[in-house]
């Protein structure tokens, strides 16, 4: 994909004019800098990039990629972005949105985006609330937690939006997290050369309304115990020394265990190629929200055809077999009559 | 009821300027079918034509009920005509629920060829008859034919090896035989279409054949009939023709307007009756580059739609109401993007779910009015099932050239109707391409190299088509309100004010670029009818019938209802009175009396049918004598 | 710029009719409290007022930039008056961005109070002022007052043991001090206020008073200002009053008007600028036995609370255009079904996006006309912020009486302003009970024991509530057409027809339960003013102007949109003229015309902002010399 | 939940008086027998019963119960659902709706109800075609299935419903099929004892548009070797002789094995009620379409706090504390001052 006829970039040539209008200390301008700096990487056309983004504060992202870019409607970028992706597939596209704009109001869309595997990289700042509409529950707000719509706590169970997306037939799942530049820029670049629909999930903090959210696990102390790195091929350990594991049980469900009771040979290897999502699933259900050892990384990368190369190709194979369209010849391909 | 005694001499050949027939029967009977083979074969005969299906909701209604009686109107004729016609002159009934629906429209003394092997106890029953209405003088006022077409079907198709209850399925066939011969329409056309159409399974073949032909044997042999009649060619103009309805000459139409415009077509839809035919369509017409998505719902069509006009193509999204009130927020989007994009509704009987297979003309108010904040768009709307090809090509201009979302309606009467259609050549089409900007193009001579994707044409008012992969013109938009020029999020009040009013200026200056009001005028009526849409057949029909009889009314018709063309007001200034009929309740009426304070006279009819001509005749001859 | 010296003497004290004082800072400095706080103490002394918040869209923009200016205007007053104010004649600036954005509202000679510590060079770039305004006679036209309020407030925290960063943040209530002594206001509410806000953080509770009673002292003793103000208070009628903003005074409506027809209230919405906070005033309400659901989207929220008045709850749903353009498809099924619901659109600037914190009238054509098909509904609005808790009770009572959704309209302006409230009690509001059917009260007299559904209500038009659980009475109702009295599917034209009618009927019944048109009249003009919606306030406020300078002009206002009231038309024919000032391109002015054939004179603005009492005097002037 | 003062009924009792307008011979016929049934059996009052449907085929469902019922628009029966139950938490309240409906327009509202495990029985009638629209894609409809929207086949990737539900965090999931009815009123009542969203997917065959779609595994001579009945703490076994068996790979993958060859011991039992849905996940990946060995019965079913339960004790709970909401008092619960 990389073009070796692309001119050189740097962090400046991304980013636009704009001044970014988040609140200082917001997690979004990690994310930012993670793909300004990303960018000159790939090897990619500015002109060729569009970010599409629905309404909320991390759907405010386009604005600032001195690259194509589209501030849409609430919830409704993974729509926008399908039908830019399957009428020009020549571009990257990619979708940003918050909890609310991806997993509220326009959780259908991106189902279907992710069903249809169209190639889009897909960006879900989740910050598990409303940032924008200044602090409202979202749907993967915690039970319990207090917001200015639910004053007595939140009796929604969240979503788990790594659990939806396998769900909902994704081929390729990943989640980062807004204190690790590295380690987001490694999750885009695998989403930017996924052939398909990729979702990434990143963990942002939302200093205003949500501070800390995430701080139990991507505290930079904290993330040998809480964080497991998931690796292709690598049994899956993490710890302080590596010293914990996952295991699958004979019952079908997962385990963290100590390494060294159960031996390396019974930690489960990962392997983000699986055919099936079965095991991707159970990583996810490993913490039930960011306050239990986590997994990140990708959960899932297969190969699946890619929707617009198929439709496409069926505008080519209907070509070949028909000819190219002639509205003439379709004009007069019913029954005729002359009248003289 | 008249005695159907058998005749012995030939029966009479009546000349008849006009025919109108009804094909009735049960939902699986193929009624449709049947009455668009009787269509093309008149068709082929040179009549003038429009058609009516009028189908159940249900996908198939139990066999032999009311509700699942499905029919098929058509009128032939040796003029120019604008409808399917009335009160049908003759109604084929293949069961008791079809007599029983049907009769009521039949006009007294008219015609009924009756599938009498229907007519037992379960069926009357299933029809709510408590007796046999061929016997009990419900007839009287008719000519009723009972022709037993089940079982004559039955009869010659036993020795081709069909089965009995295969060969049942071929007695619309047979129908269609019989009222061919007795209209004196070509039989090759039928047969010949009977070949291709079924040529994959011969057995089928030979039974529509057969029974056809017996159908036709059997008008010419069982000396029943009384009287055969002609409708003599119409005096159409010279050239080659096709029957199409309108929802594929809107397909078509699109299709048309690619290839005028030089770009793919984009169609995003989410099924709905009575639109979807239309995305049938163009998704077997992948050759013609045309991409088409069913997306998940309509929201994510007008999205998706939007999406592929961002990047250069041309957007476009078919529905009826309930999905274009779910489109709105979207289409305030495009809107406010200012990029192209094609709304097609297909208007339905609402509100709510309401009518789904009847007709209706009640989303104007919608597409005109029917988003957020001021959010003016141009309003096409179709009149004729062939012009639907026309109109679509012009949403598609308009939309183009000045980069804005449009609507274009039609309705279920014009989706499903269809008539003769002089095919028109491409190359007399109009070439409705438009330039993308470019990096010269858009920075040379602006003085500064900022891209300015709201720098405005000076006539036209609409912004640059900048699609992304176009070097150096990177650039974001949303729907925030934007600064005029630059296309920065601004929330200054001015360039608010100045935006809302740019964005209504736009629309109005479409007015300068759109033909003038359709207007049939003798110059002496004090009388106008006015119509838009569907009812510009009735009303075309009626008017010529009041000529005829010598009432002095003259008739404007509107394609554009936004913005409304220059010469409106002028036109309807110079009538006393003013007649606007409506499938509505009367949604233009009120337009145009706030816009002109001119005392149009609304006229409505929401009842899930068009106005027929007689009812407008009618109208027209009160507002004479009033 | 008029040179503050230190002045040797008292300053004189000035009476004032009315008080315009604008509060502008950053958005991290407080603005909207400060305010809020100076409108309460004004209220307390008995000054009639009206406030207007204006903050950006952004939650925090960066600190010092313009975009992130938040800001406060308030009018105080000893009469009676309707809006907050046109010009301020005091500007409070708190830093370089705040008086650049802010200072070209202040009228010429106007009096600036200004933190004079945030005038550092990284401000001023900040803000983009080459040079310093302060210093370059940018001021001259104003009388300025340079108070270096973050260096006092430090200093005056010092010794509470809070830290300067901390301290920094009390600066507000230094200028909220300051702002009092200038103008007289009691400092005991604020003291108290601050005790009660922060009581739980001791060391804020210090600060802030600290602060605020240096920033009263310096005032007093440094002799820096000319002169000191008095409003007296207004003769309001006697009563207990309190200070509600629109937002808020709808909300209690609704928990009122639960209690007054004894129903519980489900709220359903989600989450949009500047409806939330009702959202947010309802959550904290549930001993009023209200449900609050945040929905996942607009569409699942009307369709919930459809649900919940299909169960016998007032269902309501909050949100403003966006929300409502995509509620259009389910605020047509509560009309099909004939159920109760309430549609509460808090307006703002449009199309799509728009300005999110920006006040507009634009979305009355979508109320009225946004659904497809004929679907014809109750549309009220309110006029102040106050008069939104009366508004709300009116929509829910006819939308349980007739069965039927209804949409009220309040603006941005309306849901953030706030004024003194003469606080009703509940034993002087309606009763607005209806009754749920029963297998008596249904059943009973119709002769036959099928459940009728549809069976409407003689008077009102109004079909039975029979809800879930009552015995005897299981029926099933949905979106496709009915016939009217069995509630049954029906495909019948006549039924189709009849059942648009009678929903329109039931909708124009509306009219003889509706309070007369609003009007100010001293029968004596030809001139008549028009409004609707929160127009109201600089409508009344010009029209005493324009009447105490001896011109002859009336009012009129409409609380209800649709239907109108019976007695519009002849107050809209006695007049020769009649203007309809609207925050938006015309909307009601093109329905009035379409209906009554009158040419009401639409005047527009499409700002963000509302009319001022000014633009409109020059208005009613301007038309009066025509 | 029986209420035993409820008198007897017949299945006629909760018959409405509108006859049925389906094709002869559709599925729909099936269930709407099962649950008339089903109904006299439950001991519930018809005055309580709620049957809320979308726009479809099956959504004609409720005109055909002699019960409340609403026949709503296309794909928001969730949602009016929803608004029902949290007002009415005394009412039963059943959700239909065929998988255009609840999946593709409707899918979003599907989700939300079911991760907040509002108490609805909902029923997803998949016969993998659009009927009353006479035939288009639906989001279950296999790759490659030609229809009349997709003239040269599909290209998009099917929704697995059962998969969907879990990733959504449903608490009660099932599958069956319209050619049983004991099995189909065996779900049905499991669904209406569950304490929460109740998620039950039919097979249900559409005999004008897609008939036989399901044939390969509910024929009844293929019922044995195709369906895998799941029960509770039983190994899940399946197979003419339940001689095959399903078991968990130390991969995280399920496999479907020869009992023989691995041994009863190790077939995975099934657990129903486990904490994580990771098992039913994993047997909701079994077979891609209904072509392969396929798990009918419930795949999960555990306890978690219903949602209107909970909204309506956040209500007593603030009248326990605050006391009944007290208008006047409201009104004057801010600053007052008096004018006289
Ligand atoms: C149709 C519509 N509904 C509601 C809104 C109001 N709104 C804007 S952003 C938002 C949610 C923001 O939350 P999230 O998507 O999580 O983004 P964040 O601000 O947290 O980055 C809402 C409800 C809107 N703009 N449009
Ligand atoms: C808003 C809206 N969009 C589209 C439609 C048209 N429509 C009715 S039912 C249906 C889908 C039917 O498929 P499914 O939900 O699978 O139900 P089935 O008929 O197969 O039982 C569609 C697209 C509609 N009624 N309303
Ligand atoms: S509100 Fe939260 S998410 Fe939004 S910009 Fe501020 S810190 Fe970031
Ligand atoms: S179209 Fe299919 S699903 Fe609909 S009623 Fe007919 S057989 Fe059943
Ligand atoms: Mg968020
Ligand atoms: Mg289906």
């Amino acid at each position: 994909m990389t073009d070796v006829s692309v001119p050189q970039t740097t962090r400046a040539d991304w980013t636009s004019d704009q001044e970014p209008r988040w609140c200082p200390g917001c997690g979004d301008y990690s994310v930012l800098s993670a793909m300004q700096l990303l960018m000159p990487t790939l090897g990619v056309r500015r002109e060729n990039t569009v970010f599409i983004s629905g309404i909320g504060c991390a759907a405010r992202f386009p604005y600032y990629m001195n690259t194509y870019g589209m501030h849409g409607i609430h919830g409704r970028a993974p729509a926008l972005a399908t039908g830019l992706a399957v009428s020009r597939p020549d571009l990257d596209v990619w979708v940003i949105g918050g909890d609310g704009d991806m997993l509220s109001i326009g959780g259908n869309h991106l189902l279907h985006a992710l069903r249809r595997n169209v190639k889009l990289k897909i960006l879900l700042f989740n910050n598990q609330i409303y940032g924008l509409t200044k602090g409202q529950l979202s749907p993967t707000s915690e039970v319990g937690k207090v917001t200015k719509s639910t004053p007595m706590g939140s009796v929604d169970e969240p979503f788990n939006p790594v659990s939806v997306a396998l769900g909902a037939e994704a081929t390729f799942v990943a989640r980062t997290h807004d204190m690790d530049r590295g380690h987001m820029q490694e999750m885009f670049r695998r989403a930017w050369e996924h052939d398909g629909a990729a979702f990434v999930e990143i963990y942002q903090n939302c200093n205003v309304f949500n501070d800390g959210a995430f701080a139990a696990i991507t505290k930079k102390d904290k993330r040998k115990s809480m964080l497991i790195d998931l690796e292709h091929g690598m049994p899956i350990r993490f710890g302080d020394n590596n010293e914990r594991g996952v295991m699958m049980g004979a019952d079908g469900q997962l385990r963290i265990v100590d390494v060294d009771d159960v031996g390396v040979g019974n930690i489960i290897v990962h392997d983000e190629r699986a055919d099936t999502p079965t095991l991707a699933f159970a990583l996810s259900r490993l913490a039930a929200g960011p306050f239990l050892p986590t997994p990140v990384g990708v959960y899932r990368a297969v190969e699946s055809p890619e929707y617009a190369e198929q439709v496409s190709r069926q505008i080519a194979f209907s070509q070949e077999i028909s000819g190219p369209g002639d509205l003439d010849a379709l004009l007069r391909s019913r029954t005729l009559w002359e009248v003289s | 009821m008249t005695d159907t005694a058998i005749r012995t001499s030939r029966p009479d050949v009546q000349e008849l300027d006009r025919l109108v027939v009804r094909f009735a029967g049960d939902s699986g009977d193929g009624m449709q079918l049947t009455g668009d083979r009787f269509s093309n074969a008149s068709a082929v005969m040179g009549n003038d034509l429009a058609t009516m299906p009028d189908f159940p909701a249900e996908i198939r209604a139990p066999a032999g009920t009311l509700h699942g009686v499905s029919a098929f109107q058509v009128q032939v004729s040796s003029e120019d005509i604008s409808t399917p016609g009335d009160a049908p002159n003759v109604l084929v009934a293949m069961n008791p629920a079809a007599l029983r629906s049907e009769l009521h429209r039949l006009e007294v003394g008219g015609t009924i060829i009756i599938n009498s092997d229907s007519f037992n106890e379960r069926n009357l029953d299933k029809a709510g008859y408590e007796a046999n209405p061929l016997e009990d003088g419900t007839l009287d006022r008719y000519t009723a034919y009972r022709v037993p077409m089940t079982s004559l079907t039955k009869e010659v198709c036993k020795d081709l090896g069909v089965k009995p209850r295969d060969a049942e399925r071929s007695k619309n066939f047979f129908a269609l035989g019989v009222v061919s011969w007795m209209f004196g329409r070509p039989t090759a056309p039928t047969l010949e279409w009977i070949n291709v159409k079924f040529g994959r399974r011969p057995k089928v073949v030979a039974a529509n054949t057969a029974a056809f032909n017996a159908g036709h044997a059997f008008g010419e042999t069982t000396e029943m009939f009384h009287s055969t009649y002609r409708v003599p060619a119409a005096k159409l103009p010279p050239g080659t023709y096709t029957s199409v309805n309108g929802n594929t000459a809107l397909a078509w139409g699109l299709l048309a307007a690619s290839q005028q415009a030089k770009l793919p077509l984009f169609l995003a839809s989410y099924p709905i009756t009575p639109a979807s035919d239309i995305l049938h369509e163009l998704s077997g017409r992948k050759n013609f580059g045309v991409r088409t998505f069913q997306a998940e719902d309509e929201i994510a069509a007008v999205c998706s739609a939007v999406g592929a006009s961002f990047g250069g193509h041309i957007g476009v999204t078919t529905t009826s109401g309930p999905g274009v009130a779910l489109k709105s927020e979207a289409i305030g989007l495009a809107l406010s993007l200012e990029v192209p994009l094609v709304v097609i509704d297909i208007q339905r009987g609402g509100p709510s779910t309401g009518l789904p297979t009847k007709t209706e003309a009640s989303d104007l108010n919608l597409a005109l009015y029917g988003r957020h904040g001021e959010a003016p768009l141009p309003v096409v709307a179709s009149y004729s099932p062939t012009q639907c090809f026309f109109a679509a090509i012009e949403a598609v201009r308009i939309a183009l050239k000045y980069r804005t979302p449009v609507v274009l309606l039609s309705d279920g009467y014009l989706g499903n109707g269809s008539e003769p259609w002089r095919i028109p050549r491409s190359e007399d089409l109009p070439d409705i391409s438009v330039e993308f900007a470019t990096a010269e193009s858009l920075l040379n001579g602006s003085g500064d190299s900022s891209v300015r994707p709201y720098r405005r044409d000076p006539e036209t008012l609409a912004r640059p088509w900048i699609v992304p992969g176009t070097p150096g013109l990177m650039h974001r938009i949303g729907g925030l309100e934007k600064e005029d020029g630059t296309g920065n999020i601004s929330y200054d009040p001015d360039n608010h004010e100045l935006m809302t009013r740019l964005r209504a200026e736009k629309v109005e200056r479409v007015a300068k670029d759109i033909p003038p009001t359709m207007l049939d005028s003798d110059g002496l009526a004090d009388l106008l009818m006015l119509t838009w849409g569907s009812t510009w057949g009735a009303v075309t029909s009626a008017v010529k019938r009041v000529r005829a009889a010598g009432g002095k009314v003259d008739h404007a018709h509107l394609t554009h209802l936004n913005p409304l063309p220059i010469d409106l007001e002028p036109i309807l200034r110079s009538y006393a009175k003013v007649y606007l009929p409506e499938m509505n309740m009367g949604q233009l009426a009120m337009l145009l009396r706030g816009r002109f304070l001119i005392d149009v006279h609304s006229v409505s009819k929401v009842q899930g049918v068009p106005f027929t001509a007689g009812e407008i005749a009618d109208l027209i001859n009160g507002a004479l004598n009033d």
